[in-house]
């Protein structure tokens, strides 16, 4: 399906990335937002209100994060295409019903502009600490997709992106932007409504009888109706069965909960089809000895080490993540056995680096490109890197963590090394 | 009937004018001009001058008129303009005799 | 401390795990919990509940989670050991103010006992679900420690064991237990524990600057109401402890909370290992699942497979050596935890390709789990 | 970081309020018209009134322009996370009974995502003073809409007008169960500092509002001019009646605004009911324990 052309700003801007992800909610025919402001993602939730009443969409402020994801789960229950933007904090405060949606199977959006953390951080500058949060934060399994855009053109297509593979896959999708590209001013072009192909929500086309909330079609995803469409939906966050009714301890206790329980399908319904999601830019990866892992705004940084690194004759090639849930597994596995190592700049102190190496299985060294945030990375620190990825005979037990100029800089030597004093 | 001694309208003690000076740290000034405006016998005007921050700090122009209220104190949200509270001249005096004596 | 001993028991005792982890509470001089009743934690605030007034302790139910870790981040900072008790939906409310905890380096103790999950999940079912999130489930990056008891005695002993990991590394300590054991009733041998006290600050009280550390990267405390007019703030912060918006002040704040934690990984993390000398095959769990995984070695033992056994009693910092030099030695790992692969990405990073990793997921269905860990160590 | 950046002010002038501030910290952060600074003047003239031995006084904040209170006051001082301060300050209550906890924070935070708290704290009455600076626009983050904001008040993120029905403070104070309730504007200063004394001595939660100039968000996206002419309007267009129903005290746009203080009772508070409670569960607890074998 194509966009609806009244929902799309087709024309050139010169705007930051939190703006293009509104513009690119919009045109992925968004027509909710719920908020609470937030440092630095404000922006974003400025330009869509701005912009709501011409293509009839809502903006409800609300009392604060719990409430704001709770009204998006309500909002795509009635039918809507429905999204919220926050950070870190904010972030955190969601967990409980991120886990609601994604039991419950609801396409939904989150827009993350990352900020220095923990805690309340430094709230002006970018982070990229939240990534594994994004996985992980909420209680019990499940799967999300995650996207990384490094540009406000990204913002602008991802957001698009976003909202299609929530739909295709009823589950929470994440655009885990940071305050970097978020606030980041570039050119993003919108193409004509023609050219921006949309997912339509999966709705149910079978008589109403025969209508059961959970049942799965061959991609393990079900199709979904919307509130108030006569079909006396019961939806409920305790593990329930086909039907959405809640499975008591006692039938739990008794039976096999793969089979009775919809659990299975949140984690399978995304595993199974990960080859269709994952999504990843590589460059000279064919034949390169040290493969440069990164994503959202230090893959830009990396650019001129690898550019460098290059020129210094090393033979460097780059995997960008697109997505970084589900984590492209399979692709590092092949890469880990052809190459001497990876190095992975990130701006927090090993997420991503983590299951690089993990999925590496001991056949190639892992570097840790660490930085606290409040800023990028120096190029510098990320060529070291390569340089000694490059170089080294040995093979690691761990993940290595690289020793940063900016950790020089505070603390004179390695923070190790005070330590073990 | 208890009956009360005849008192004078602010009691038995002669009322006290207070005396004092009016400090303002220039630095600390936002220009925002709350002093100036409910200072309430206007001793307070904002000054053609920059502080180092670039803003116009406010200036003394009418220092006898002063009743040392605080309220410039008590208003000023950067802690900029403060009286100091001094003894006035005549009790000094008489301080000044009774530690003779 | 003397004082602090009054009420507290002595003996045996047959207590189930969420009295023991009450218990443990008292004995480790705990004297605040905050509390949201949730499923199926109630029994702790039950027992302290009705325990608090022989120690003078403080109790209160709070609105909500949320507000539960902050009341507690506050009545720490007063002096007293504070401990909270939730269970998966809990937990997810109350990441925020892990985060925050972290950042303001305050002692705390948190008591996860799990249950089924996503979402409300199972509330009367044991799940592991949550140890993830245990590491993750906060904004930015920390590290923090995590325990997993396996039996009413391990409750008690770990919330002990927690409380002095939270006053020695100035962090939230999490215990993740989980329904079953959390309901398991069992022998509780209470004996005097032995207690690591707060790092208290001696120095003169003017200079007196909240995050200045130690060579061992840990600042020293003090109480409010003490007169050192101390600020803290969830803020990056410099050793004033105010607020600085920069990446050095960033670097200098959180890798020293990073690796305050990270470099002592060794004194922290406790393993439990069972014939593992000769074996070929070792089934790595935690929690429930460990007392599974170990009555199913014992079978297989005598079935004349050589098995064995590793149950982590720290989940984090994850026991990484530990787990690398095992998978050297063995030829598979069998992960055997009750959800769809967690800790089992952990194990299959730490064996870095020496040893295969197969994940059991174990369900609350499966009361003879050991069975199928057995198949499992047969069939490999 | 090392202490060494810190801006000092080479003059010998002493202003008697330095005492209570963190001077390394000084200038603060707040822009030029704001009330802020005028409420914390207030603040500090109130503990000098009291004369409490200051090392047992404690200030909470939560997240906001108001939440930087704490980190400018020379006190056992606490910055928390968005709109927990409240519970936060309970725990320190409970935890040490002897402390004087006050809560120093904006609309947003205690009234938007903080309500909860505020009302279970007021229902518990936990032994508090929250001073609310209301200063009807979330201001740190940008201007957006505020649970304060009046109709029709422009702020980003209400573009065409703000249509949601602000919260009245003070009548939800009352309802929750607060002990004393007043309101005042950063111009009514002498009269806030006596209801900050006031709030002090009442045992249980109090709650004083501040109606304060948002100079730089909300009095200039609906051009009512800079910080010293929302001065002006409180003073033409406050009126004082004490102890007015807080039905009466909704605020509407530009319009007037009463204030005084509205509600000064007794309620037995959370530490007087919970030793109670303790002293009488004793011999519950004895009996209990009995399960040793």
């Amino acid at each position: 399906m194509k966009a609806n052309p009244e929902d799309v700003f087709t024309g050139v801007y010169y705007i930051d990335g939190d703006v293009a992800c509104a513009y690119g909610a919009i045109a992925a025919g968004c027509k909710f937002l719920a908020g609470y402001p937030i440092t630095p993602s404000t922006e974003a939730a400025e330009a869509f209100v701005r912009r709501a009443p011409e293509v009839g969409a809502l903006f409800i402020q609300m009392e604060d994060e719990l409430g704001s994801i709770a009204a998006v789960l309500g909002a795509a229950w009635a039918g809507k295409k429905a999204m919220t933007i926050t950070s870190g904090p904010g972030f955190s405060l969601m967990m409980e019903n991120i886990g609601l949606g994604a039991a419950l199977e609801i396409p939904f959006v989150i827009i993350n502009i990352q900020r220095g953390g923990p805690s309340t951080g430094v709230p002006t500058r970018t982070g990229q600490a939240d990534i594994m949060q994004s996985r992980w934060g909420s209680h019990g399994d499940y799967e999300v997709i995650a996207l990384s855009p490094d540009s406000p053109q990204e913002s602008f297509e991802f957001m698009i992106k976003a909202f299609n593979l929530a739909e295709r896959y009823r589950c929470p999708v994440m655009l885990m932007s940071d305050e970097c590209v978020g606030h980041m001013t570039e050119k993003v072009v919108i193409p004509p409504a023609s050219e921006i192909e949309i997912e339509p929500r999966r709705f149910y086309k079978g008589p109403k009888e025969d209508y059961i909330p959970y049942k799965r079609e061959s991609d393990l995803v079900s199709p979904i109706v919307k509130a108030g469409d006569g079909y006396n939906l019961y939806i409920i966050g305790l593990t329930h069965d086909e039907r959405g009714y809640p499975i008591s301890d006692e039938e739990a206790l008794k039976k096999d909960l793969d089979k009775i329980s919809t659990n299975r399908y949140l984690v399978d319904k995304i595993r199974k089809n990960r080859d269709d999601i994952i999504e990843v830019v590589e460059d000279q990866i064919d034949g390169a000895e040290v493969v440069v892992v990164s994503y959202g705004i230090t893959s830009r940084v990396a650019l001129k080490a690898i550019e460098q690194a290059r020129s210094d004759g090393i033979k460097v090639g780059s995997l960008r993540l697109i997505t970084v849930w589900p984590f492209p597994e399979k692709r590092i596995e092949e890469i880990a056995a052809r190459v001497k190592g990876f190095v992975v700049p990130e701006i927090n102190y090993g997420q991503v680096a983590f299951e690089v190496d993990r999925c590496s299985h001991g056949e190639a060294n892992v570097i840790l490109v660490p930085h606290g945030g409040a800023s990028v990375h120096d190029p510098k620190d990320i060529l070291g890197a390569i340089h000694r990825v490059a170089s080294e005979k040995k093979r690691y037990e761990n993940v290595i963590e690289y020793t940063t100029g900016l950790e020089m800089s505070v603390f004179g030597k390695r923070l190790a090394e005070i330590a073990r004093k | 009937m208890h009956i009360r001694p005849r008192e004078k309208p602010f009691g038995f003690e002669k009322p006290k004018s207070p005396q004092g000076e009016i400090e303002i740290i220039e630095d600390r000034c936002k220009g925002c001009g709350f002093c100036v405006e409910y200072c309430p016998n206007d001793v307070l005007k904002i000054s053609d001058k920059y502080n180092s921050k670039g803003y116009h700090p406010p200036e003394v122009v009418n220092e006898e008129k002063c009743c040392y209220c605080g309220f410039c104190q008590l208003i000023c949200p950067d802690f900029a303009i403060f009286i100091v509270e001094k003894e006035s001249e005549k009790s000094k005096k008489a301080e000044t005799v009774e530690s003779k004596k | 401390m003397k004082e602090n001993q009054k009420g507290v028991l002595e003996g045996k005792y047959k207590l189930s795990g969420n009295q023991a982890c009450a218990e443990g509470a008292i004995s480790a001089g705990c004297r605040f919990l905050g509390y949201h009743p949730i499923t199926p934690s109630f029994e702790i605030v039950e027992r302290y509940a009705q325990r608090c007034g022989d120690v003078d302790g403080v109790l209160i139910q709070m609105e909500d989670e949320i507000s539960v870790l902050a009341a507690v981040l506050g009545a720490s900072w007063t002096g007293r050991k504070a401990i909270t008790v939730t269970s998966g939906p809990g937990l997810s409310l109350m990441l925020e103010h892990v985060g925050l905890g972290v950042m303001l380096e305050t002692p705390c103790v948190i008591v996860d006992v799990q249950r089924g999950g996503p979402s409300e999940g199972l509330p009367n079912s044991p799940g592991s679900g949550d140890v993830m999130q245990a590491r993750w489930g906060s904004h930015g990056d920390y590290e923090l420690i995590a325990l997993s008891p396996n039996s009413p005695q391990d409750m008690f002993d770990l919330t002990i064991e927690a409380f002095n990991f939270s006053e020695k590394y100035r962090t939230p300590v999490l215990i993740m237990a989980d329904e079953a054991v959390g309901h398991m009733t069992d022998e509780v041998v209470i004996s005097p524990p032995e207690l690591v006290e707060r790092k208290y600050y001696r120095g003169p009280k003017e200079k007196y600057l909240p995050y200045k550390w130690d060579k061992d990267l840990i600042p020293p405390m003090v109480d409010i109401g003490q007169g050192y007019k101390f600020h803290v703030t969830g803020l990056t912060h410099d050793e004033r402890g105010y607020p600085v918006m920069d990446e050095y002040c960033q670097e200098w704040n959180v890798h020293r909370l990073i690796d305050k934690i990270r470099l002592y990984s060794d004194e922290i993390v406790r393993i439990e290992e069972e014939e593992t000398e000769d074996a070929d095959v070792v089934v790595v769990s935690y929690g429930i699942s460990s007392q599974d995984a170990q009555n199913a070695v014992k079978r297989a033992r005598e079935d004349g497979i050589k098995a064995g056994s590793l149950r982590l009693v720290t989940i984090w910092p994850f026991p990484e050596k530990q787990v690398t030099e095992l998978a050297r030695k063995v030829k598979t790992l069998i992960v055997a935890e009750m959800n769809y692969g967690q800790i089992f990405y952990e194990v299959e990073r730490c064996s870095r390709g020496s040893a295969n990793t197969v994940l059991i997921s174990r369900q609350p269905s499966q009361v003879h789990h050991h069975e199928d860990i057995l198949e499992a160590i047969k069939k490999v | 970081m090392e202490a060494s950046k810190t801006l000092t002010i080479e003059k010998e002038q002493r202003h008697p309020m330095d005492e209570l501030l963190r001077m390394d910290r000084i200038p603060h952060i707040w822009c030029p018209g704001c009330g802020i600074g005028a409420a914390v003047s207030a603040f500090a003239a109130a503990l000098e009134k009291l004369e409490f031995d200051l090392d047992k006084v404690c200030v909470v904040s939560g997240i906001g322009c108001t939440g930087r209170v704490a980190g400018y006051i020379k006190l056992d001082s606490f910055h928390t996370t968005h709109g927990r301060a409240i519970p936060f300050a309970t725990g320190i209550k409970l935890g040490n009974p002897d402390l004087k906890v006050v809560v120093f924070s904006g609309d947003g935070d205690l009234v938007s995502i903080g309500g909860n708290h505020f009302i279970h704290a007021a229902r518990r009455n936990i032994d508090m003073v929250v001073i609310c600076v209301n200063n009807f626009i979330y201001a740190m983050t940008g201007g957006q809409v505020a649970p304060t904001t009046p109709i029709p008040a422009y702020t980003t993120t209400s573009p065409f007008g703000n249509f949601e029905p602000p919260s009245n403070i003070p009548r939800l104070a009352e309802a929750a169960g607060a002990v004393y309730v007043a309101r005042w504007t950063a111009l009514h200063l002498r009269r806030l500092t006596e209801s900050i004394v006031e709030a002090f001595q009442r045992p249980g939660f109090s709650v004083v509002e501040v109606i304060s100039p948002c100079s730089m968000y909300y009095s200039r996206i609906n051009k009512l001019g800079e910080g010293i002419d929302m001065l002006r309007f409180y003073h033409d267009n406050a009126i004082i009646r004490h102890g007015e129903p807080t039905e009466n005290l909704d605020i509407d746009y530009q319009k007037q605004i009463i204030i005084g203080r509205f509600v000064d009772r007794e309620r037995p508070t959370f530490m007087d009911s919970y030793r109670k409670w303790l002293s009488g569960a004793e011999s519950i607890s004895k009996e209990k324990v009995d399960e040793k074998n």
